[in-house]
């Protein structure tokens, strides 16, 4: 294991911007909303102390940020942008854009509720709004994995099988204000691992001048969409790839699913977050009582690592999903994702929908410990969404 | 240095001007020939265009998949973000001519930004506005067509009063649409270090002029194009020019210019015709002229034209050798 | 129009990956009236070639001077501008004394 | 074997700067080689409003992301508020209270009605003596130090001297030294 010579406590978004740093973007277009806000804030002292390279982009929105970016980026730069919550919804217009251009642009999120009410805090409404938009969905449970996936979110999407732009999700407040314990590789490692940007058609090649954002009709606008539906399904594989390279520097390892203790566990929670964490820590407890209980966390929900959940879950007596997110008038978008992926496995575990934290509503260990409470008793019902830490 | 019309009729005698054949704009049209007189200027001065569009007449018939009529880069974002775009573009020029990656360093590039009136006036005012205010050089042409043409002839923020639209239409009991257009070169010149000027097909040397002077103005500029529909403005298809001398003889479409708040009067017209003629000539007026208030309306206008004619004569007078910057 | 490719066979993003390839569009099939011009009464002033929308006025440059040379109907839709904006193909010229004569497109064979 | 957390909450007004605290006391334990955390809870503070920070301290990468319940320590940074029953909300029997105020430590427990250990240190009144300004950061430290042992006086020292050494001269970094010491020194406490 590389040796750490860098520790810092740190904020996620300093973490973030560390990271941005290190990437040194050529152009970074952004507005500032609650709770990215401190990593436009360090990122634009970077630029103004001359430490990055990146000409930044003070735009007037969020639109305008990602419109910005998607001009930078179909001109041949890396591009990056951050945002969250309203910001994100301001966007969305351009987040399919970006993704149908295919153009490699990383934008952490620090994931924060939809209004209304108007509401600064953590949940996964905004990411979620996007989740069919065809950008990668990354997730991380804390700084250090803010950090680490923002650093690998660039050689994913611009991988030449995937060139899809990659959102990075870290919880807004918890994680992105939150000081914990981040390792940060040396810039030079760091540098090296990104590597060169190599744009696929620039549009600045004015040589060879191409036509980007055409009328795509009926008689091709098909077959576009479905190169995107190809290009998510290289994603899981070449983030394997990446994740290895990146463990050979950092020490630390990646995979689509994060596991903890569902080797020989019958009751598997699933989460996405900085939850996550309080949710293994509620196995330790659960664990010392004598129950077979783990959690798995996706760090990937965009492409959603389905045959990867079948194969960890057939078999098992329940599975619980949390969601820090409602779909009105339908399943929680993670539970619903994970139950339909269950609809062929051999053996089906019980499975029950928990949604939780809403506006940045605290999670706490006897909420976790009273869902898997409720799996230990066989009192999970497919078709009953609950509700962690609500005032019924 | 001063273009002609012969110059650039040899230049460009075998190759396209940008834009090119094969587009599917409605016979007449004046909008690629606003794109082709900025762009024609552009490269007989040295310069390589890139050009980003925003959703429209323009973006829509010239690049129908697998078919682009530019043979210049060429980026279409969204209808309300063209400003944005041509901001990142420009700003990844510079990172990475300073990188010393795919910019070509003995290219002098100029970036285009082309949008209607709806991508101006209305939805894109504010990616438009922040893209001037941040000082990205780039120059912005809104070919004024009066209306959301692309889709039927919606009414836009430009639309004229007693203009017939789908969406504003003389009814029964409401008359159309009864607000003057939006005063966009006013909103632009209140930018700070722009140029500003207003352009017609019909009077090409002045055009080709103010592109000259936008290109090497240290900064953004925004050039206002009038730009007649002939399908929607109800005339024939051979009218496109014959209509914007009416429209700069009755003052309706002034031809002017603000640099760093001077402002310049280009085309001096002695006496305006009465704006009666304008709209006399257009179909898209002969419902307004069917009403019985028909003559409170055009008159309301033209007080608005003389008036708005005498303004901009004192503020030539006043801002003469007085630049605000 | 050439046969439609597959997904595999297009470049990726709705990319146009080479410039100008609506010059292999025919917009001429939309005209209607068809401008026909004769050579003897034009002065060469160019105001054709510059405000024709779809480029189909073919010039050639003779001794550095441009000439006009016809039309290239591939691509002219038929609006008239060519002819409205010419000085010598006013209305109140006779037409054998126009350069530029707005004819009916059922006026011909081709 | 679940992880044993050190927990810590602080009380404050915003703008006095505990969200700072807390973060200073996280890195004075990265130094010693402790994970930690370090997070204030975030409303629509405007100066003078009550707030909260917390801490957790532990040997083993921390895990859990949800806020302090049951604190092992309380520091409360602006003695007006004592008597809010947020101060004592979730503390157990052997949570320490460490109260900035030059009040005696009977005046400390009648209001929080508790009987718990309390540690009184007059951190505003060193600043100011020391630093010149009123800002009970750098004493608090030092009375955590000797209070809890969770950061020691080093490590604290350590961290001072690189945070403000960056930022502002050598005087002022000195009296931040010496404020901490004083923390240290002249924290009092019952029991």
């Amino acid at each position: 294991m590389p040796e750490v010579k860098n520790r810092q406590a740190v904020t996620g978004a300093q973490a973030v911007a560390n990271a941005m740093r290190q990437i040194n973007p050529d152009v970074v277009a952004a507005y500032p909303i609650t709770p990215q806000t401190p990593v436009v804030e360090y990122f634009a002292q970077y630029v103004a102390d001359g430490v990055v390279e990146t000409e930044m982009i003070p735009v007037e929105s969020e639109h305008s940020a990602m419109s910005a970016v998607v001009g930078a980026a179909a001109a041949g730069a890396r591009a990056m942008t951050a945002t969250a919550a309203n910001g994100l919804a301001l966007m969305h217009e351009i987040v399919y854009i970006a993704a149908s251009s295919r153009l490699p642009i990383v934008m952490p999120v620090a994931n924060r509720a939809l209004s209304g009410p108007i509401n600064i805090h953590c949940d996964h409404s905004d990411a979620m709004a996007e989740r069919d938009s065809g950008w990668i969905q990354l997730w991380a449970e804390n700084a250090q994995e803010a950090y680490d996936l923002t650093l690998m979110a660039i050689k994913l999407g611009e991988h030449e099988d995937v060139r899809l732009p990659v959102m990075v999700n870290f919880d807004g407040f918890i994680i992105s204000h939150g000081v914990e314990v981040v390792d940060f590789l040396d810039d030079e490692v760091a540098k090296k691992f990104v590597g060169e940007p190599n744009p696929k058609y620039p549009l600045l090649d004015v040589e060879n001048p191409v036509t980007y954002g055409p009328l795509d009709l009926y008689d091709y606008y098909f077959e576009h969409k479905r190169q995107q539906i190809e290009a998510m399904k290289h994603v899981k594989r070449v983030f394997k790839e990446v994740a290895e390279e990146f463990e050979k520097i950092s020490g630390r390892k990646y995979e689509v699913l994060d596991k903890y203790m569902i080797d020989d566990a019958e009751y598997i929670m699933i989460a996405l977050g900085s939850t996550a964490g309080t949710i293994k820590y509620t196995v330790d407890l659960l664990r010392e009582q004598g129950h077979k209980v783990g959690v798995i966390k996706p760090w990937i929900f965009r492409p959603f690592p389905k045959k990867e959940l079948q194969e960890l879950l057939d078999g098992r007596k329940a599975v619980i999903v949390l969601d820090r997110a409602a779909s009105f008038g339908a399943e929680a978008p993670l539970y619903e994702a994970v139950k339909s992926a269950l609809y062929n496995v051999s053996s089906k575990p019980l499975i029950g929908s928990y949604v939780y934290g809403l506006g940045g509503r605290d999670i706490k260990i006897e909420h976790i410990k009273k869902a898997f409470e409720d799996a230990f008793s066989g009192d999970l019902n497919p078709d009953e969404e609950r509700y962690l830490g609500l005032r019924e | 240095m001063a273009l002609n019309i012969m110059q650039l009729a040899t230049m460009f005698a075998d190759k396209n001007p940008g834009i090119t054949q094969g587009h599917r704009l409605c016979p007449g049209c004046a909008a690629p020939n606003v794109a082709k007189f900025a762009l024609m200027t552009a490269q007989s001065l040295g310069y390589t265009p890139v050009v980003g569009l925003a959703t429209g007449c323009l973006e829509v018939s010239t690049t129908i998949y697998p078919f682009t009529a530019w043979n210049v880069p060429y980026i279409h974002n969204a209808f309300e973000n063209v400003g944005a775009t041509i901001s990142g573009v420009e700003t990844a020029y510079r990172a990475l001519a300073k990188k010393g990656r795919i910019v070509d360093p003995n290219k002098k590039y100029a970036f285009f930004a082309f949008a209607g009136d709806g991508g101006t006036y209305d939805i894109g005012l504010q990616s438009l506005s922040g893209a001037v205010e941040r000082g990205h050089k780039f120059i912005y042409i809104v070919y004024d067509n009066e209306g959301y043409m692309n889709t039927g002839n919606q009414r836009s923020g430009s639309t004229p009063a007693g203009s017939q639209t789908t969406t504003q239409p003389v009814g029964k009991k409401l008359p159309g649409k009864v607000q003057l257009k939006k005063n966009i070169v006013e909103i632009m010149a209140g930018h700070e270090n722009v140029y500003v000027a207003t352009v017609s097909t019909s009077e090409p040397m002045d055009f080709f002029k103010k592109i000259e002077k936008a290109l090497e103005f240290d900064g953004p500029a925004f050039i206002a194009a009038f730009s007649p529909c002939v399908r929607f403005w109800r005339v024939n298809d051979d009218k496109a020019v014959d209509i914007s001398k009416l429209a700069i003889e009755t003052g309706y479409w002034p031809l002017y210019e603000v640099e760093r708040g001077v402002y310049r009067i280009t085309k001096k017209v002695k006496e305006l015709k009465p704006v009666i003629e304008f709209i006399k000539a257009q179909g898209r007026f002969r419902n307004l002229l069917k009403r019985s208030d028909a003559d409170e309306i055009i008159g309301e206008l033209q007080e608005y034209i003389t008036r708005r004619w005498e303004r901009l004569q004192i503020l030539e007078e006043a801002t003469k050798d007085k630049p605000i910057r | 129009m050439a046969e439609l490719k597959n997904w595999k066979e297009i470049p990726i993003g709705g990319i146009i990956d080479k410039p100008a390839t609506a010059k292999e569009y025919q917009t001429g099939t939309w005209r209607v009236i068809r401008p026909v011009y004769q050579p003897e009464n034009c002065i060469n002033c160019m105001m054709c070639w510059l405000y024709c929308p779809d480029q189909a006025i073919k010039i050639e440059v003779v001794d550095g001077k441009p000439k006009m040379r016809g039309y290239n109907y591939y691509y002219c839709k038929g609006c008239g501008l060519c002819a409205n904006v010419c000085p010598k193909s006013n209305d109140k010229l006779p037409e054998e004394k126009r350069a530029i004569v707005m004819k009916p497109e059922t006026d011909f064979q081709d | 074997m679940p992880a044993k957390y050190f927990e810590i909450r602080w009380h404050a007004r915003a703008g006095q700067g505990a969200k700072s605290a807390s973060q200073m006391l996280a890195e004075a334990a990265l130094e010693m080689g402790k994970y930690v955390q370090s997070f204030p809870e975030y409303g629509a503070e405007r100066t003078g409003a009550p707030m909260k920070a917390f801490n957790r301290i532990a040997d083993v990468p921390i895990l859990v992301h949800s806020s302090v319940e049951s604190p092992d320590v309380v520091i409360v940074i602006d003695d007006t508020m004592l008597g809010h029953p947020d101060l004592v909300t979730g503390v157990k029997e052997d949570t320490i209270f460490i109260v900035n105020t030059t009040k005696d430590i009977e005046f400390v427990k009648e209001k929080l009605g508790i009987s718990g250990k309390i540690c009184v240190v007059p951190a505003t009144d060193i600043a100011l003596e020391e630093i010149k300004r009123g800002i009970p950061n750098t004493v608090m430290l030092g009375a955590i130090a000797k209070v809890t042992g969770a950061i020691t006086l080093e490590s604290a020292e350590k961290r001072i001297r690189k945070t403000f050494g960056k930022k502002f001269s050598e005087e002022i970094v000195e009296a931040n030294i010496r404020a901490l010491r004083r923390g240290f020194e002249e924290v009092k406490c019952n029991g």
